[in-house]
């Protein structure tokens, strides 16, 4: 690669995907190697690319919405969030007040799910098998109720622009409930289980450190961001919907590595719970679905919404040109920055340590290659 | 017990037709993987040799020093220094060949010359198997001083080793 | 720069062209027109305020390619949208050295348009095949769209006085 | 001299290898179904259920299917050496069983030096990984086969510096003697500490979690196996239950009292039950270690062994001595 000047007779290329059970999806890092040293990384993207941006041009405004929901497949519904916002903050629309949420309910147990999912891939990485099965157990609960009002498990096409496009219901919020307790009751096992596990702590504590700084030239958002000290999340830097109506802590560590990312996800799982429990407490009364004209036609011009994803910034940039589709539609996703540092942090780490790092990046492939 | 008598012979000769077919993998081999693993067939086929004669303890010290130690580390380092690839060695050409010829036959001379010299004293017949406590007296009575000083020898082989291993760089950045 | 109006003062004395506009319709805070020779200053500006680059993405509009710069900033909020024009080779200079994150935006900008960013490292197509580099899929083949899209970019001059029309239109 | 043709010694070892073959065979069974229903259990799922009552008979389906897979040679791969390579990792697994003692008249030969015996053909194993790893022709399997041999090397050190302590005691290599040593008092109780490094110890020379860097799955695929399926991949499989199996039986034998056990009728064979309950035991917690630990990275395994292993079982040895000499 250009990033080595000489390639030195003693090193070896060690091909890492497109089909390896790290890199979680179709991504290849093609890895110089020395002995197991990994000296120079460098991801190959693109595997899974689907030109969503392109699509976008020839879709109308809610038909690209199914579109928006496949790319991370974690995090459907705060890509439909930042989808149907983008769309309202254009054309000036206002979802009704119960609308946004439940917006915010389902997002929250989007991101739970996420989160959930991530903890027992990171453990699974390091080799540990029985916890993703737990976090399966948990992450399950979310997707039977995300089910029965979205109508999906997993690619959830639940949001329209001016509302969302079925109500909850007094079962819905009971079955939250339940499921908040039951997460309350599940996180000390977690803390015994993983956080405190000797051989689990050796191997990410000061794996894959950098700086404030450092994520900062790299453009690193979400809790990768904040395992380095920065308070910055989106639904409190820019508050969006109806973010600022709750009570919910930022969660930052100092330690910058692998460890403190994972700290900042565990901890978040509990915010989420104390946003969820809000959010259910002062759910408000009202329609789920403003009123939208059927065909709509977005003035010229362009405007950003950014949005919180599980993974960290994620961005819509929208230019319309008055007609009935997008004129450009730029995403900008968070896993693409955030793994636009590996090159930088796993140089002369151990082969074990970058799945250690990969896992903690929390990387989602479809989201990255779009 | 004819038998025995018959059984005994063919397992000797099988393992003197062992040991020649690990050595002719040895030296016929144009890999060197394939070299050390014919040596490895070889020495099974000495301490097949060992226990025939009566000394299962040296029989499974060759098994566990030069089967599990020394052919390990000989692959080991064929693997290390020869990488993934697999090209074969060359076949000797002309100077080689002669060099590798004549060195042969003065190792084979000099090896005939000492079988031939020897006064070969009878084994003693013997009932079970004491070759370990023999071994034992005389590596810590009579052979006391010789056996340290060779442990203190590969001492410092293996301290020289690491020393040239890990000269050239720190490979791991702190 | 601890504050919005330290960074209006300071892209100010650039120079930059800077606009402060509504939040709550567009998204962000501030919308600033380049130079493409003031790229890498004004980039280094950014860097030395602590801000982030959000992403790097280009707009095919009539005079020439547009490639927008958004940053955002982890103190206080302040969202920055940049706006270049590529010069007469469809290049622009690279900030992946100020900003490292740039690296694969600008790859990716040139994989989707062919903007050349004069100094990158390793310009070679990121998401799509390398045997795809002629391809530029987000350029409008489609005169009609460019000519359409021309008088966006007009529009959004004008909407400096007045403010941009809310809501849609009801449909057939 | 006897007339008949074959002698009875003859005749006897010919059955212990039988049996032996069998043991290998009905423990490979037997541990691939606890693994799989322990590791449900503590995964709160049931585990096979499908085939047989409590899918008892999912292994043999298991096997069958293997059995029957194409066995795919990879074009690269040193075509013979790939071959071997599983046959050379099962072979001597069955050799140690010949010198076992299960109860005080189940046991196919008595040896001297049965212990050094078992040491010896179990070191064959190691090269069969490395042929394996080199045969394959795969960067991952070679990595594993190379983690394979430092770890090997490395914490066979310990092993037999704590297998000496009880030489020490026992002054015997036969391992009938080492179990009859132990008539009132089990080791464990005299030398916990030994106990614990040799345990430790043989789940890293048997390449189980958290030590099984050699396959481990996350980083290197699957190691010195990626490339082998169907048969090759079974022998592999089997081989390292066997290896599991026989050093079980070793802790079990050099601190657990082998076959001691609360009396039963016909002692001399059916305290053989004590004994395979114990293995088993041992087995059970290699299968719970597993299913609870991430694995080790390759520096804090070799650290592990070289930097506390190693000076423990040295300092163990020295106490050993002086207190026996005392």
């Amino acid at each position: 690669m250009s990033t080595t000047p000489e390639f030195r007779e003693h090193r070896y290329v060690l091909n890492m995907g497109p089909q390896h059970p790290s890199t979680h999806g179709v991504l290849r890092v093609i890895l110089e190697m020395e002995g197991e040293y990994v000296m120079d990384p460098q991801p190959v993207l693109g595997y899974g690319h689907r030109m969503h941006e392109k699509m976008a041009e020839s879709r109308s405004w809610p038909g690209f919405l199914p579109n928006a929901a496949r790319m991370d497949y974690l995090a459907s519904l705060i890509y439909n969030h930042g989808y149907v916002g983008v769309v309202e903050r254009l054309a000036g629309i206002e979802a009704t007040p119960r609308a946004e949420y439940i917006r915010v309910i389902t997002s929250e147990l989007n991101r739970l799910q996420s989160h959930l999912l991530w903890l027992g891939v990171l453990v699974l990485d390091l080799g540990a098998f029985t916890p993703i099965m737990y976090t399966f157990e948990d992450r399950e609960k979310i997707l039977d109720i995300l089910e029965d009002v979205t109508g999906s498990r997993l690619t959830y096409c639940y949001m329209r622009v001016g509302g969302v496009v079925r109500d909850i219901d007094d079962k819905f919020i009971e079955r939250t409930r339940e499921y908040i307790k039951w997460q309350r009751s599940r996180m000390p096992m977690y803390d015994k289980l993983v956080t405190g596990n000797i051989i689990f702590r050796k191997r990410v504590e000061g794996i894959g450190e950098f700086t404030p700084d450092l994520a900062r030239r790299y453009g690193l958002t979400g809790p990768v961001l904040r395992g380095t000290g920065v308070a910055y999340d989106i639904r409190r830097a820019e508050p969006y919907s109806v973010y600022p109506d709750f009570d919910f802590e930022i969660p930052t560590e100092t330690g910058g590595d692998c460890l403190a990312a994972y700290l900042v996800r565990v901890r978040e799982i509990e915010q989420s719970l104390r946003i969820l429990e809000q959010a259910l407490d002062r759910l408000p009364e009202g329609p789920f679905l403003a009123k939208v004209p059927k065909k709509i036609k977005l003035p010229a011009g362009d405007a950003t919404y950014a949005v919180e994803s599980p993974r960290g910034e994620l961005v819509y940039h929208l230019t319309a040109d008055g007609s009935e589709v997008p004129y450009r539609m730029k995403i900008r996703v968070p896993s693409f920055s955030n793994l636009s540092i590996l090159p930088e942090v796993c140089r002369g780490m151990l082969l074990s340590d970058l799945c250690a790092c990969m896992g903690s990046l929390d990387l989602v492939i479809p989201e990255i290659d779009r | 017990m004819i038998v025995y008598r018959y059984l005994a012979e063919c397992i000797f000769f099988g393992f003197i037709a062992l040991i020649f077919f690990g050595g002719l993998l040895t030296v016929r081999a144009r890999l060197l993987m394939h070299a050390v693993l014919g040596l490895a067939v070889a020495f099974i086929g000495v301490a097949g040799l060992f226990f025939h004669l009566g000394s299962p303890f040296m029989a499974m010290m060759q098994v566990l020093i030069y089967v599990g130690a020394v052919c390990v580390m000989l692959v080991f380092g064929v693997m290390v220094g020869q990488a993934p690839t697999r090209t074969g060695q060359p076949r000797l050409t002309g100077h080689n060949r002669q060099l590798a010829a004549g060195s042969c036959g003065l190792g084979f001379v000099l090896l005939t010359a000492t079988l031939v010299r020897t006064r070969w004293a009878a084994a003693a017949e013997r009932v079970g198997d004491f070759s370990m406590q023999h071994l034992g007296e005389s590596f810590l009575h009579r052979f006391v001083l010789a056996f340290e000083l060779i442990s203190v020898i590969l001492l410092i082989a293996i301290l020289g080793a690491i020393i040239i291993a890990r000269s050239p760089e720190e490979k791991t950045p702190s | 720069m601890e504050s919005r109006d330290s960074v209006i003062a300071a892209l100010q004395s650039l120079p930059a062209q800077v606009r402060e506009v509504d939040f709550r319709q567009r998204g962000y805070h501030l919308e600033v027109w380049l130079e493409p020779e003031r790229l890498r200053p004004f980039a280094e500006l950014l860097r030395g305020g602590d801000f982030y680059l959000s992403f790097v993405s280009g707009l095919h509009v009539k005079p020439a390619l547009e490639v927008s710069y958004q940053f955002a900033n982890h103190a206080f909020a302040c969202r920055i949208l940049a706006r270049v024009i590529v010069d007469a080779e469809h290049s622009l200079p690279t900030i992946s050295d100020i900003f490292q994150g740039a690296d694969w935006h600008e790859r990716e900008t040139k994989d989707f348009f062919g903007v050349v960013f004069r100094g990158h490292p390793n310009l070679k197509p990121l998401l799509l095949a390398e045997d795809m580099e002629d391809l530029k899929p987000l350029l409008k083949k489609d005169e009609r769209l460019k000519d359409r899209a021309a008088v966006t970019r007009a529009e959004a001059d004008v909407a400096e006085k007045t403010p941009a029309p809310a809501g849609g239109e009801e449909g057939a | 001299m006897t007339d008949s043709f074959l002698p009875p010694e003859l005749l006897r070892i010919l059955f212990a290898a039988i049996c032996a073959i069998v043991v290998v065979f009905g423990n490979a069974l037997v541990m691939g179904y606890l693994e799989r229903k322990f590791a449900g259990r503590f995964q709160r799922r049931p585990g096979p259920m499908e085939v047989g009552w409590q899918g008892l008979l999912q292994l043999a389906v298991d096997g069958v299917k293997l059995v029957g897979k194409q066995l795919v040679i990879p074009r690269q791969a040193d075509k013979v050496l790939y071959r071997i390579a599983p046959i050379v990792s099962f072979a001597p697994a069955v050799l140690p069983l010949l010198v076992i003692p299960f109860s005080p008249k189940l046991q196919g030969r008595d040896f001297d030096i049965g212990l050094i015996f078992i040491l010896a053909v179990v070191a064959i194993n190691v090269l069969a990984i490395l042929i394996a790893g080199w045969g394959s022709n795969n960067k991952y399997s070679l990595l594993g086969a190379m983690r394979s041999v430092a770890q090997n090397v490395a914490y066979e050190i310990p092993m037999l510096l704590t297998l000496l302590s009880v030489i020490l005691v026992t002054n015997t290599f036969s391992l009938k003697g080492i179990v009859a040593a132990q008539e009132g008092l089990w080791f464990i109780l005299v030398m916990p500490v030994a106990f614990l490094i040799f345990f430790v110890a043989t789940v890293a020379e048997t390449n189980r979690a958290p030590f099984d860097l050699p396959e481990a799955e996350s980083e290197l695929t699957a190691g010195f196996m990626t490339e082998f399926s169907g048969m090759g991949f079974s022998l592999f499989f089997m081989a390292e239950y066997t290896y599991m199996f026989i050093a079980c039986s070793l802790t079990v034998i050099l601190f657990l009292g082998g076959w001691h056990g609360p009396p039963l009728p016909y002692a001399e064979y059916t305290s053989a039950l004590w004994f395979f309950l114990k293995v088993y035991f041992l087995l059970i917690v290699m299968i719970w270690i597993r299913w609870t630990f991430p694995r080790v990275r390759f520096d804090q395994l070799l650290n592990f062994c070289w930097k506390y292993l190693v000076p423990f079982s040295l300092v163990h040895l020295l106490v050993t001595a002086v207190v026996l000499k005392i």
